[in-house]
């Protein structure tokens, strides 16, 4: 008896090609059909080897990867070799590729493959978290030259990876499904098919695994949703914290440039109270930049408890004791949401109006792109610290080329962070990186609101779905018990 | 006295012999919202076998209601409450429907009024009157079909085999009327109800159906009732008549006694209301007072009380049952005469208008042409034309009235508007001198609902800016004097007036800026007998008193020639005959003039035995493509391959009179 | 007839260009283009401008509507933005599913609304007017309930407790059992808010026919009341209702959206929706024109099946 | 022919043969007034009642069932539904009354001018109704409210914009059948101004069916809003327009009911209401129904 896994899957594929993937739903299908050097263990988040039985470096510049031998590229593609990575990385920072990761790869100077199993990467500048660049995910996940090349303009859908599954088939407007790899290193996944169904109504969704139609849903994000499925005795696979989002405060703007201000924002707000009035099961509060669970995480930098009395307090100081008016750019899909509610209540208890400028996600997306706004969010899930803290922070990031939507720019920063990316020691570096984000948390360009959490409602029989931090699951991992 | 004997006693005859349809205190109610409509009262009468009865009377009087109860086939919210009507004597209204369903069609055969509406639009012929052969006459359909196309054939459709495959809207409004009776015939019945079958025809039309119901029905040897309005046509066809009022017979009898001796004051003002036929001097046309009474309302006595000229103290308290007046000739009226010395009481003499020939000539047509060319898409295609008028010379003296007949669709409208200015003629000349007005033919229409009617009078004087205010709501109050209306009107909406009192206020709209010349369209056409002679008698007193001069144009022969003084025939877009009114009605020059004469039926059953009928056969061709000789040819008794060849051109007669026959003389 | 028929390309023609020019320009006047729609929260502005350029988004725009109409000129439709797929193919895909959701509901409504508009119209004619007041009610009430609310009430009553229908599952017309059972609920929501419409026309329709003198004609031929009823007034109150069934089909297409995402069907509808968030110009432009020569073919083939009905009209 | 009830009236005459009259006379308007009238009186004077505001939140009164506290209970924040949907009413009102009346105006407009004069203006006219008409309106709205933004006046605007072709097209046709009425042929005798005509004789004749359309328009915009707020295009929370209300509250039907059933009761109640309006307008204004 064949095992099979329905899976819902919650919106209109876009295509796999790890040069030019979006979206989640998308990078989960491409995260278990390819791989990477190094991928993230699904329980303790991990860096873990893949593709690389293991690696050295001395001084965060040069990497050696001694590759597994005998890995086998899925439909009779061959073994996979060295010269796979040196293809797919370079096939990335081709410009006629036009990926958008290409940055993330920009810091390679050379590669070398002295025999199929070793590559040699040499940096042009010392990088702490390399490993998490060469993961499986995005700009690290290995293709295949020769299926890139068949494949011709269609590659998003003819994706050829070393995986644990490969693509059956697809009709983007229903169904993707998933067949295992029967030669994967690590052998075969315990379930035979993936069928991936598109269900994009929540409720529908919810629905359809009370029905018993799916076993597993990838992403529920309907707290009325969650609870009833989680009281009628379905497994609520989670992983809590996956990406805080953050209040983006633009300090070109006259008001905000004045820390004090920021200071006292942060302080009127009181997000653990709205998280749990609102969305206990799917939102938790954040009070930093970075996640707890990140290895380079400081317990040290300043937090902003609630406090409204210190909120009018620097808000005084700072020349703002009436108040101000706070334009707050938002996405009109949802209108006003309960969450923009309450920050406006908190907001006006300490004098600051808050006004929202809801405007349509695509231009939403442009304005918050272009830098033009006093305040924003942005939610910007990852796993390697420096993905965050370079984009939200690094000058060479300024909207609108890069995230850094605040246009901060302290040099301080800067060069404690360019050199906590650099350092091999771990403890040094572990001090910079605490020291990084104790400035960011008192220079405050950014706000931490809220961490999301992520819920794959399954049946009791589906075991193994662990989901990691970038919200992935590995089905390798996944089984179907009786 | 034998013949007073109460109708009860009457009606059940000892001879044991039934009569074919007995009707015995018929009531039927129409149970509205705003109370019940009691629009049949108690009506008796019975029909032998073969015999024709015309049942005649006001609108709303009660005549449909009457004739439908007969087979149930009121609509909601009507309903036959009670009463006999026992056919052959079976009692119909006890029937259930299923059993009525065997007399429908079968033993009683219905003709509608409207042949436009009464045919299933979407439906050929053939599905409509086979399936009621088969099921009435059991017979399987191929024998069915012979039998439609043997009664088509017999109503005189050309071509019966294969027309009885085509859709009603193929077929001219005669033709579906007789299709209609060929369909009630179908199914032999002993009893026709034919409900106003002539009134939507045209005259010559009319006349045709007429003397083919007549035929076939004694043919048949099937008694028949015949509701009209028409007391022309009573005269010409019927052997009975039944005179309604408010829901009751008043006077029922044979018809050269019901018109020699009319004995109910409400049947005599009726025969008074017809424009006499030669008669030298003109008299003032009988009218009937007042409104007949609302039927929803309870009634204290005769219901004709409010309106009769000769109506005492009992005629309010108590209502006079129908009594013989002589033998199978009944009436119910207190007095034995009915009006007697007050009827033609007001008939007072018409003194003839003075015309000569200094009189001012107000309108000048010479050669008027309006073609309605249609449009074709495809730029190889000639577009179909339509010679509405085609070629017409006319003149109207001041104070002179012109009388224009014809059949429908010869072009009398077209010309009106083109009179008007309302349409640009195609060519040839109009010279009106001063204004021209208009009072057109459906009264319900020619008012804006919305307007009140002292600013549908006003419009006029409104738009031209004549005067101020106060000058003009003067004008308006003298405008509704004229007509004789009452002031009150002022404030009214149309929807609140009777036809009549709507057709006075677009007189009174038509005079409002002292026109040189008004055009009426059929004005009287849609109005009941008795209004449409107040309305007569309205337009022969200001013609008189304002010396305006009158288009009066009607295909009603009788009308056109008593109130007008020159007439113009026309046929096809053109005029056949022109001349002085008197002259042309009395002694027709041409052809299609005495054929239209000899179509309309004449009040006097006397007369009307007397008369020939020579209905016209045929119909008019098609304006589209006009023949290249004589228009009138293909319908003409005396016309000869010369008339086929070369048209006749209007030319003089006599002194006043011009014709377009080449046998004129 | 071939006058019409010429009359009628010509008519097709001009509108059709129309819809496509003005959804040409209304997409682009629609804030965000395709990249910026595409661009979630970890791509940055050089990222995103880089692709852009990539795209050829940047030419002028009338040169844009030339490049276009020539396109459409060959019949050559593009390909998605965010997927690269040929967009024909994903439409053609599509339209079988709203097609059968469409004539299902088509269906379904005639079967119902027309017995029950004509009952209603018979029930009022005879002055029967509290059997008539219920119908039009109920079927009123139907109307006005928000299809969004109706799909997840039939969801939880049908799918959920009873179980008859699925709340998900693949949709080829390959499998029509399936698709059946997966459109039969959409169907069933579409058509309630269908059925009042046409029941009020068919009741309309055949009151005013009941009264006219063709039908007296019928009854007075000895015919029964039901013959009657259908034979001749339900053919002759057809027009009115052929008429509405082919407008509503056409708005149908338009109902379909939101039933095809709250029960997860792979329609056209679902792509307009889709191909609108994602700014996808040329899948959106497509659909639109796809749209309009259905509308018009529709309206032609009304127009057709009104003159089949009525022998009166000539072409 | 007719006995005239108003002759008892004479002086009363007018005001009682006025619309306005023969409108409340109307068992259906009466019902239709019976029906809106309360609900219209409760939305206007909704600020007197002893009500949180619609944007009121309590964290200690979330998700309660109808009680005597909260009529129709409260919403996930707390909220008191009643008064919201007291809010909402007002503000989905407007929205049906400003689309009945956008489509009327531009509607009656276009299509007198374009019925009344024909020719090239008729056919351009048709030629942009048909592209109109040929557009999805659902489309229309999106495409609208992207530009526009969402709000009140985009949402108006985007659904107005499919009704305002039909309203054009009816009063076209209108205007058609009473270009030839012997009235205006009256009026045209006397050289009466084309203006004279379509204000005086045409429009008046043809506002009433118009009307009755407008009723319907009403009505269904409510519920076009909803469908709109359904995807997110409608009337942004957290103002309430009943839509949005119901759309919220749809996701709990099974935990909370009354969040979205009692506001869709109401939007029903309305859209019943109005239909009786227009039945009521249609009957009052039907030849056939005048006495
Ligand atoms: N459907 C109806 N509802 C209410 N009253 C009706 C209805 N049909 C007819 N009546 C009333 O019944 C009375 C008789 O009507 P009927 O049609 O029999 O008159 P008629 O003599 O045939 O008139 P006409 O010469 O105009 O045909 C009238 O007062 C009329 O108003
Ligand atoms: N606007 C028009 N377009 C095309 N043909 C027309 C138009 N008006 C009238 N006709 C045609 O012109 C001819 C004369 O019409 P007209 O209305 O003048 O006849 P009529 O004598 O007044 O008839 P009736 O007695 O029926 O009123 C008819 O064949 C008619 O079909
Ligand atoms: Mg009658
Ligand atoms: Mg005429």
């Amino acid at each position: 008896q064949e095992k099979a896994l329905i899976v819902r899957f919650y919106d209109d594929p876009a295509g796999f090609d790890p040069a030019n993937i979006f979206r989640i739903e998308n990078e989960n299908i491409a995260f278990n059909i390819f791989s990477g050097l190094t991928t993230y263990d699904g329980v303790t988040g991990e860096l873990i080897p893949d593709l690389a039985e293991s690696w050295e470096t001395d001084d965060n510049i040069t990497w050696t990867f001694h590759l597994r031998k005998g890995v086998q590229w899925q439909q009779g593609y061959g073994e996979f070799t060295a010269e796979d990575v040196i293809y797919s990385f370079n096939r990335i920072l081709d410009p006629a590729t036009a990926s958008p990761y290409a940055s993330e790869l920009s810091g390679i100077e050379s590669m070398e493959a002295p025999d199929p199993h070793t590559l040699v990467i040499t940096l042009s500048a010392a990088n702490g978290n390399f490993l998490h660049t060469v993961a499986n995910y995005h700009q690290g996940q290995i293709v295949k030259r020769e299926a890139i090349e068949a494949a011709g303009d269609q590659v998003r859908w003819k994706p050829v990876g070393t995986g644990p599954y490969y693509l059956e088939s697809i009709d983007v407007n229903s169904q993707i499904v998933l067949k295992r790899h029967e030669d994967y290193y690590k052998g075969p996944a315990p379930i035979e098919t993936l069928d991936f169904q598109i269900i994009k109504d929540d409720a529908t969704a919810a629905i359809a695994l009370r029905n018993g139609e799916i076993d597993l849903l990838m992403r529920q994000g309907r707290e009325e949703q969650l609870q009833t499925l989680e009281a009628e005795g379905f497994k609520m696979n989670t992983v809590g914290n996956y990406a805080v989002s953050l209040k983006v405060l633009n300090l070109e703007d006259p008001i905000l440039q004045d820390v004090r201000v920021r200071q006292a924002i942060a302080h009127a707000i009181d997000y653990p109270s709205i998280t749990a009035a609102i969305a206990p099961s799917l939102q938790a509060p954040a009070y930093s930049i970075l996640l707890p669970w990140m290895d380079v995480f400081s317990e040290a930098a300043p937090r902003y408890e609630y406090d409204p009395e210190k909120a009018r307090a620097l808000l005084a100081e700072a020349g703002y004791a009436d108040g101000f008016t706070l334009k707050v750019l938002g996405t009109s899909a949802q209108g006003v949401s309960e969450q923009q509610q309450f920050e406006i209540d908190y907001l006006s208890q300490v004098g600051i109006n808050m006004e929202l400028e809801l405007v349509d996600t695509p231009t939403y997306n442009q304005r918050r792109n272009a830098g033009d706004f006093m305040m924003a969010g942005r939610l910007l899930p990852a796993v390697n610290p420096d993905m965050i803290l370079f984009s939200y922070l690094h000058p060479d990031n300024l909207a609108p080329g890069g995230l850094n939507g605040a246009r901060y720019d302290n040099p301080e920063l800067t060069s404690t962070l360019e050199a906590a990316q650099a350092d091999a020691d771990p403890q040094t570096r572990m001090e910079l990186y605490a020291k990084v984000q104790e400035i960011a948390m008192t220079d405050l360009p950014y706000i931490p609101a809220t961490a999301s959490n992520v819920f794959w409602p399954g049946k009791q029989s589906v075991t193994g779905v662990n989901i990691n931090y970038l919200a992935q699951v590995n089905f390798w991992d996944v089984d179907i018990e009786d | 006295m034998n013949f007073l004997r109460p109708i009860q006693a009457l009606n059940a005859s000892p001879t044991g012999q039934t009569s074919l349809l007995e009707v015995r205190d018929l009531h039927t109610h129409f149970l509205t919202d705003g109370g019940t409509v009691k629009a049949v009262n108690g009506v008796s009468f019975e029909i032998e076998r073969g015999e024709r009865i015309a049942i005649v009377g006001e609108s709303g009087s009660g005549k449909s209601a009457m004739a439908m109860s007969l087979l149930r086939l009121l609509a909601y919210p009507g309903k036959v409450v009670a009463g006999q009507i026992n056919l052959n004597g079976r009692d119909l209204n006890r029937m259930s429907e299923r059993q009525l369903n065997h007399i429908r069609g079968r033993e009683v055969g219905t003709i509608f009024q409207d042949p436009m509406s009464s045919l299933d639009p979407v439906m050929k012929i053939a599905d409509q009157m086979i399936p009621p052969i088969m099921r009435h006459l059991d017979m399987n359909s191929e024998k069915a079909r012979a039998e439609a196309i043997g009664w088509l054939d017999r109503v005189g459709i050309p071509d019966a085999g294969r027309r009885i495959d085509a859709y009603p809207f193929e077929m001219s409004g005669g033709m579906r009327q007789r299709v209609m009776i060929a369909m009630a015939l179908s199914g032999r019945p002993k009893l026709m109800i034919a409900d106003e079958p002539t009134t939507a025809l045209d005259v010559t039309i009319q006349a045709q159906i007429v003397e083919l119901l007549k035929e076939l029905t004694s043919e048949t040897g099937a008694g028949m009732i015949f509701i009209t309005h028409d007391l022309g046509l009573v005269a010409r066809f019927a052997h009975k008549v039944g005179v309604m009022y408010a829901g009751k017979l008043v006077e029922f009898g044979p018809v050269k006694d019901i018109f020699a001796r009319p004995c109910h004051p409400y049947t005599q003002s009726l025969l008074d209301t017809i424009p006499p036929v030669d008669q030298a001097e003109r008299r003032k046309l009988a009218q009937i007072p007042g409104f007949p009474p609302d039927m929803k309302l309870p009634l204290v006595g005769c219901a004709f009380k409010d309106r009769c000229a000769a109506a005492h103290e009992r005629c309010f308290v108590e209502a006079p049952d129908l009594t013989l007046r002589g033998p199978g000739h009944r009436a119910a009226c207190w007095k034995p005469e009915g009006l007697g010395e007050a009827r033609r009481k007001d008939a007072e003499l018409v003194p003839p208008m003075t015309h000569s020939e200094e009189d001012r000539v107000v309108v000048e047509v010479f050669n008027l042409h309006k073609h309605f060319t249609g449009r074709s898409v495809l730029p190889w295609k000639v577009p179909p034309t339509v010679r509405a008028v085609n070629g017409i010379s006319l003149n109207i003296r001041e104070g002179e009235t012109l009388g224009i007949v014809g059949e429908s669709g010869c072009g009398k409208s077209t010309v009106a508007r083109l009179l008007l200015g309302l349409d640009p003629a195609t060519s040839g000349d109009i010279y009106v001198d001063g204004m021209a007005q208009m009072v057109f033919q459906d009264p319900a229409s020619s008012f804006n609902p919305k307007m009140m009617l002292a600013d549908i009078i006003q419009e006029p004087l409104v738009v031209t800016g004549w005067g101020n205010r106060m000058e003009r709501a003067a004008r308006t109050r003298e405008l509704l004097a004229q007509v004789g209306l009452d002031e009150s009107y002022m404030s009214r909406y149309p929807n609140q007036l009777s036809g009549g009192q709507r057709q006075r206020i677009a007189i009174a709209r038509a005079l409002a800026l002292k026109p040189s010349v008004v055009v009426a369209d059929e004005p009287t056409s849609a109005l009941d007998v008795s209004v449409r002679a107040q309305i007569i008698n309205l337009m022969v007193d200001l013609k008189r008193q304002l010396r305006v001069s009158f288009v009066f144009i009607s295909h009603d022969l009788l009308t056109v020639s008593y109130i007008s003084d020159k007439i113009a025939v026309m046929y096809l877009g053109e005029v056949v005959e022109y001349g002085a009114a008197d002259e042309v009605f009395r002694n027709p020059a041409h052809p299609y003039t005495q054929a239209l004469i000899a179509a309309v039926p004449v009040p006097d059953p006397v007369a009307e035995e007397a008369r020939m009928k020579k209905p016209l056969s045929g119909e008019l061709p098609s304006p589209l493509d006009l023949p290249s000789g004589c228009a009138f040819a293909s319908r003409c008794p005396r016309a000869t391959d010369h008339c086929r060849a070369e048209k006749p051109l209007l030319q003089a007669y006599s002194k006043s009179r011009e014709a377009a026959c080449h046998y004129a003389n | 007839m071939l006058t019409y028929s010429l009359k009628r390309l010509a008519q097709l023609f001009v509108t059709v260009l129309g819809v496509v020019t003005l959804v040409f320009f209304t997409m682009r006047m629609i804030p965000g283009d395709p990249i910026s729609a595409m661009a979630g929260d970890n791509l940055s502005g050089a990222a995103l401008d880089q692709m852009r350029t990539q795209m050829g988004l940047n030419e002028s725009l009338l040169m844009q509507y030339l490049t276009y109409l020539g396109s459409l000129a060959v019949l050559d439709f593009g390909n998605t933005v965010t997927t690269k797929l040929p967009i024909i193919q994903l439409i053609l895909d599509a339209l079988p599913v709203t097609v059968s959701i469409a004539v299902g509901t088509i269906i379904l409504t005639v079967l119902i609304s027309i017995p029950l508009g004509t009952l209603a119209a018979y029930m009022a004619h005879k002055g029967h007017k509290t059997l008539d007041n219920a119908i039009t009610g109920v079927a009123m009430v139907l109307d006005l309930m928000p299809s969004f609310w109706t799909s997840l009430v039939c969801l939880l009553i049908f799918s959920l407790a009873l179980g008859w229908f699925p709340a998900s599952g693949t949709v080829t017309i390959d499998d029509p059992v399936q698709l059946m059972r997966r459109i039969a609920l959409p169907v069933l929501v579409l058509s309630m808010a269908q059925i009042a419409t046409m029941a009020r026309i068919t009741r309309t329709s055949v009151l005013e026919v009941l009264s006219e003198d063709y039908v007296r004609t019928a009854r007075s031929m000895g015919w029964s009341e039901l013959r009657v009823l259908f034979r001749h007034a339900l053919k002759n109150a057809a027009l009115p209702i052929v008429t509405v069934v082919g407008l509503s089909f056409g708005n149908l297409l338009n109902g379909t959206v939101i039933v095809e995402f709250i029960f997860t069907l792979p329609g056209i509808g679902n792509l307009l929706v889709g191909g609108i968030n994602s700014r996808d110009y040329q899948m959106v432009q497509t659909l639109i024109l796809f749209y309009a020569l259905i509308f018009v073919i529709i309206n032609f083939a009304t127009d057709l099946v009104y003159r089949v009905f009525d022998p009166r009209v000539q072409f | 022919m007719i006995t005239l009830p108003a002759r008892r009236w004479s002086d009363l005459g007018t005001l009682r043969q006025s619309g306005l009259w023969r409108l409340l006379g109307n068992s259906r308007i009466q019902l239709a007034i019976a029906i809106l009238g309360p609900i219209l009186f409760l939305t206007i004077f909704r600020s007197m009642l002893p009500l949180p505001g619609p944007l009121q939140t309590n964290l200690q009164a979330m998700t309660q069932p109808p009680s005597l506290g909260h009529l129709f209970g409260t919403d996930r924040m707390g909220r008191d539904i009643l008064s919201r949907t007291l809010a909402g009413v007002q503000i989905s009102m407007f929205v049906g009354f400003a689309v009945a009346l956008l489509a009327l105006v531009v509607g009656l407009v276009m299509g007198t001018l374009s019925g009344f004069f024909g020719g090239v203006i008729d056919r351009i006219m048709m030629a942009i109704t048909d592209i109109f008409l040929a557009f999805p309106s659902l489309l229309l709205a999106i495409g609208l409210v992207s530009v526009l933004g969402t709000g009140m006046i985009p949402v108006v605007l985007a659904i107005s914009l499919s009704d305002v072709p039909r309203f054009i097209r009816l009063q076209r046709s209108m205007v058609l059948s009473l270009r030839n009425r012997a009235y205006i042929d009256a009026a045209r005798t006397v050289k009466a101004s084309q203006v004279w005509l379509m204000t005086r004789h045409i429009i008046p004749n043809t506002i009433a069916p118009l009307l009755v359309a407008a009723s319907i328009a009403a009505a269904n915009a409510i519920l076009v809003e909803a469908g709109l707020s359904f995807l997110g295009l409608g009337i942004m929370p957290p103002e309430p327009s009943l839509g949005n209300l119901i759309r919220d509250g749809q996701s709990y039907l099974e935990q909370a009911w009354w969040i979205s059933t009692l506001p869709g009761v109401v939007i029903l109640m309305i859209a019943i209401g109005l239909h009786f309006l227009s039945d009521g307008i249609r009957q009052v204004l039907d030849p056939r129904s005048r006495k």
